[in-house]
């Protein structure tokens, strides 16, 4: 992808290009990666503590236990958000604090949040799934494929 | 911060560390109660012999019998076959009663309780059966 | 009069006769608190948006730099001014407690100097006596605007650039005392074809270049005629790669004289990655903590050279490059202050 | 045990999305649309499953589970109704999540404001 674009650049914007990817402050991956992995580790673990929680606790199996655990996990994230913690520890963590389900109660939660100013309807409806409408819509048609997929091959396995 | 990582992780290793080594015997709860259990017992020993199961309880009622194993951490990938292999097997040595096997947390949990109390004769048959119904929802999730 | 092809020589001696300068709680935490007019402790300046926090800063500014001059708001002709969120909104509806003609300018953020330069063309020709420029800009209203809600927990990269809480606005007049604005180069549109809207140092640092260049041939100057070169928000990664390209082009400006705006406002323990940004940083800092080095005799001529990126969040999604502009007008001190 | 290793599982899942980001530099939104895609199929596969029961919340907090959960839901409607049961089962088991998400996301907007 990044060849395509660096062919349609004039020699002066390439000779520009090479000299400021120099000067760029490289992103620290590893430091980041170490990072991402204990928060996001620390956060899975504490979903599984949750997980363990209603299992013991409360009428629900591995498999039902799935979704008051989500849920929980959902509730604590939008409170961070809410406290102005969840975007310092999305500074600190990256991915590990934005791939887990805490992460996507994070956008939808501060979009909401940050565009109240522009009243209920349009701003806090109609904002909310600004970050996470993405996720939702990928992760919808990928389903629908691989569900028709799979269900297709399964009927034609069974005749 | 990094410090608290660390103790975290020790802690994560330690603690797992406990748990694999309390592979407990099963307990055996004989004939002499509410319920016959004796095939029950068996099949607990029947599961047992599989080299992936750690631990297991089984209680049997009426027709059926209940089997909850704990499966081996890295065994954990290959839950379904496992599943199927120890129904195999005690279906075999009981081709006519309605075997159950989970290895769910919950369903072990529930058995468990059920089983103590049932060993201790502190359970009259109708409360069986209003449990029973339960845990076979658990087995179905 | 115009020399070359782009620069302005004011020969009757447009002045800066009095300031504003407001800034947020991050900036009063900053290296130069004590250069700030107000500094609030509120974010929000008690607004219930940060859109309006924004013009009511913007408010402030101005009044403050019309107090300062000793003026009433009725001598005030002209306004320019303008920011960086949807249709400079904040900037206009601030000029509607103002009776003066106004002209809303956008330049990113080389807005700031935009203004200045305009604000000295019109005083020099004689076409208005008291003029104001300033601009503004929020760090939430632009992270919102450009980025992602506050509260988004995503990671900057360290190339990224902190947007400045800060108004600042300046009144220049053909009579009184102040700094002197002498000459004004315009930038041109400069596209070195960058895409990353978390590293606008690298993006804008060319056209900062280009002008400077322009302005020392075109004035036939040397650099070590300035005692500095402000850049208004190039941050570390911009003003290496600047100082980069003056070797390239055999410019001597020398590290020391080449201060960023942006570098200059902020602690270097604050995490602001690498640097501020926004058009109110330029503003403030030179309206405020330049002056006053000015003033205080330590600065004898200065080129203060703001450099704006012209983007919008939808060219960026739409997989535009950003093309950068930059400002410079030259400020040298008066007579008796 | 599954502590353990719902720890290293999530981390290791969170280490790919970092690497999305910082390696692939792609935006948020778009390392959180390719792991939701990458859940999907791995579903269609019958790999996301077994590391469910192998990691528990390690494979069922990160995004990857979401789109894990909506072939799922999809899959067992198409089992009672047919292909029409594709459509409808979609949001299913993943309903939870996403109504808890507006419904909490919502309250929060009606109490806090940005804090900056």
């Amino acid at each position: 992808m990044s060849d395509q674009k660096k062919k349609k650049l004039t020699p002066v914007q390439q000779e520009y290009h090479s000299l400021a990817k120099k000067r760029e402050i490289q992103r620290p991956v590893i430091k980041n990666c170490v990072k991402a992995f204990f928060v996001g580790g620390f956060i899975c673990f504490i979903g599984q503590f949750v997980q363990t929680f209603y299992i013991h606790f409360f009428d629900f199996n591995e498999r039902t236990a799935g979704n008051p655990t989500v849920a929980t996990m959902i509730f604590i994230a939008i409170l961070l958000t809410g406290f102005g913690v969840y975007d310092r520890i999305g500074q600190f963590a990256g991915a590990g604090s934005a791939v887990p389900v805490t992460g996507f109660a994070n956008s939808i939660a501060s979009a909401a949040i940050e565009h109240r100013s522009e009243g209920y309807v349009l701003g806090v409806g109609g904002n909310m799934f600004k970050l996470a409408g993405s996720v939702i819509v990928f992760g919808t048609v990928a389903a629908f494929v691989v569900a028709i997929i799979k269900t297709i091959l399964g009927q034609w396995g069974g005749l | 911060m990094k410090k608290l990582f660390f103790l975290c992780f020790i802690f994560l290793l330690t603690g797992c560390n406990f748990a694999a080594k309390s592979d407990d015997q099963p307990l055996y709860m004989g004939s002499n109660k509410v319920i016959d259990q004796t095939k029950a017992d068996e099949a607990k020993q029947i599961i047992l012999s599989m080299e992936e199961v750690i631990a297991v309880k089984a209680v049997e009622f009426e027709e059926d019998i209940f089997v909850a194993a704990q499966v081996k951490q890295f065994d954990r990938f290959f839950l379904d076959q496992i599943r199927k292999k120890a129904h195999e097997k005690i279906k075999k040595r009981y081709p006519e009663t309605q075997v159950h096997v989970s290895t769910d947390k919950k369903v072990f949990l529930e058995l468990e309780k059920l089983e103590e109390e049932i060993y201790h004769n502190k359970i009259k048959k109708a409360e069986i059966k209003k449990k029973w119904k339960k845990i076979e929802d658990f087995m179905k999730g | 009069m115009r020399v070359g092809h782009r620069t302005w020589l004011f020969h009757n001696k447009p002045k800066i006769i009095g300031t504003g300068t407001i800034c947020g709680p991050f900036e009063g935490e900053g290296k130069i608190p004590n250069d700030f007019d107000t500094i609030h402790a509120d974010l929000w300046l008690g607004q219930d948006s940060y859109e309006k926090a924004q013009k009511v800063m913007f408010e402030e500014a101005c009044i403050k730099a019309i107090e300062k001059a000793g003026l009433t708001k009725e001598a005030i002709e002209f306004i320019l001014a303008g920011d960086l969120i949807n249709q400079i909104t904040p900037t206009s509806f601030a000029c509607r407690t103002l009776s003066a003609p106004y002209i809303g300018l956008f330049g990113a953020c080389s807005t700031s100097m935009e203004g200045l330069a305009l604000a000295s063309l019109i005083v020099n020709g004689g076409y208005g006596n008291n003029v104001l420029a300033g601009t503004a800009s929020h760090n939430t209203a632009t992270e919102k605007q450009f980025r992602y809600p506050t509260e988004y927990g995503s990671q900057k990269p360290p190339t990224s650039q902190w947007t400045v809480t800060a108004a600042g606005a300046a009144i220049v007049s053909k009579d009184g005392e102040g700094p002197i604005v002498t000459s004004a180069t315009l930038g041109r549109v400069i596209d070195m074809g960058m895409t990353d809207p978390f590293n606008m140092g690298g993006a804008m640092a060319p056209a900062a270049v280009d002008t400077i260049e322009a302005h020392l041939k075109e004035c036939k100057l040397d650099p070590s005629y300035y005692d500095y070169i402000f850049t208004g928000d190039l941050g570390t990664i911009g003003r290496e790669i600047a100082l980069d390209l003056f070797k390239k082009h055999h410019i001597p400006v020398n590290r020391e004289q080449f201060q960023d705006c942006g570098l200059l406002i902020y602690k270097e323990d604050q995490p602001v990655f690498a640097g501020g940004s926004g058009a109110g940083c330029s503003a403030s800092v030179t309206y405020g903590h330049l002056l006053n080095r000015m003033r205080q005799g330590e600065i004898k001529r200065m080129l203060v050279v703001a450099t704006g990126a012209l983007l919008s969040p939808l060219s960026f999604q739409q997989n535009e490059s950003i093309p950068c502009i930059a400002h410079a007008v030259s400020i040298e001190a008066g007579g008796v202050y | 045990m599954i502590f353990f290793w719902a720890f290293i599982i999530g981390g290791i899942i969170c280490v790919i999305g970092q690497v999305l980001m910082d390696v692939v530099k792609l935006t948020p939104a778009h390392t959180m649309s390719t792991l939701v895609v990458s859940g999907a199929i791995l579903d269609g596969l019958g790999l996301y499953e077994p590391l469910i029961d192998f990691a528990g919340a390690g494979a069922t907090i990160p995004i990857t589970s979401f789109g894990n959960a909506l072939v799922h839901g999809a899959l067992a409607e198409a089992e009672r109704h047919g292909l029409v049961g594709v459509i409808t089962g979609i949001f299913e088991v993943t309903s939870a999540g996403i109504s808890a998400a507006i419904i909490f996301g919502f309250l929060a907007a009606l109490v806090f404001k940005p804090k900056g």
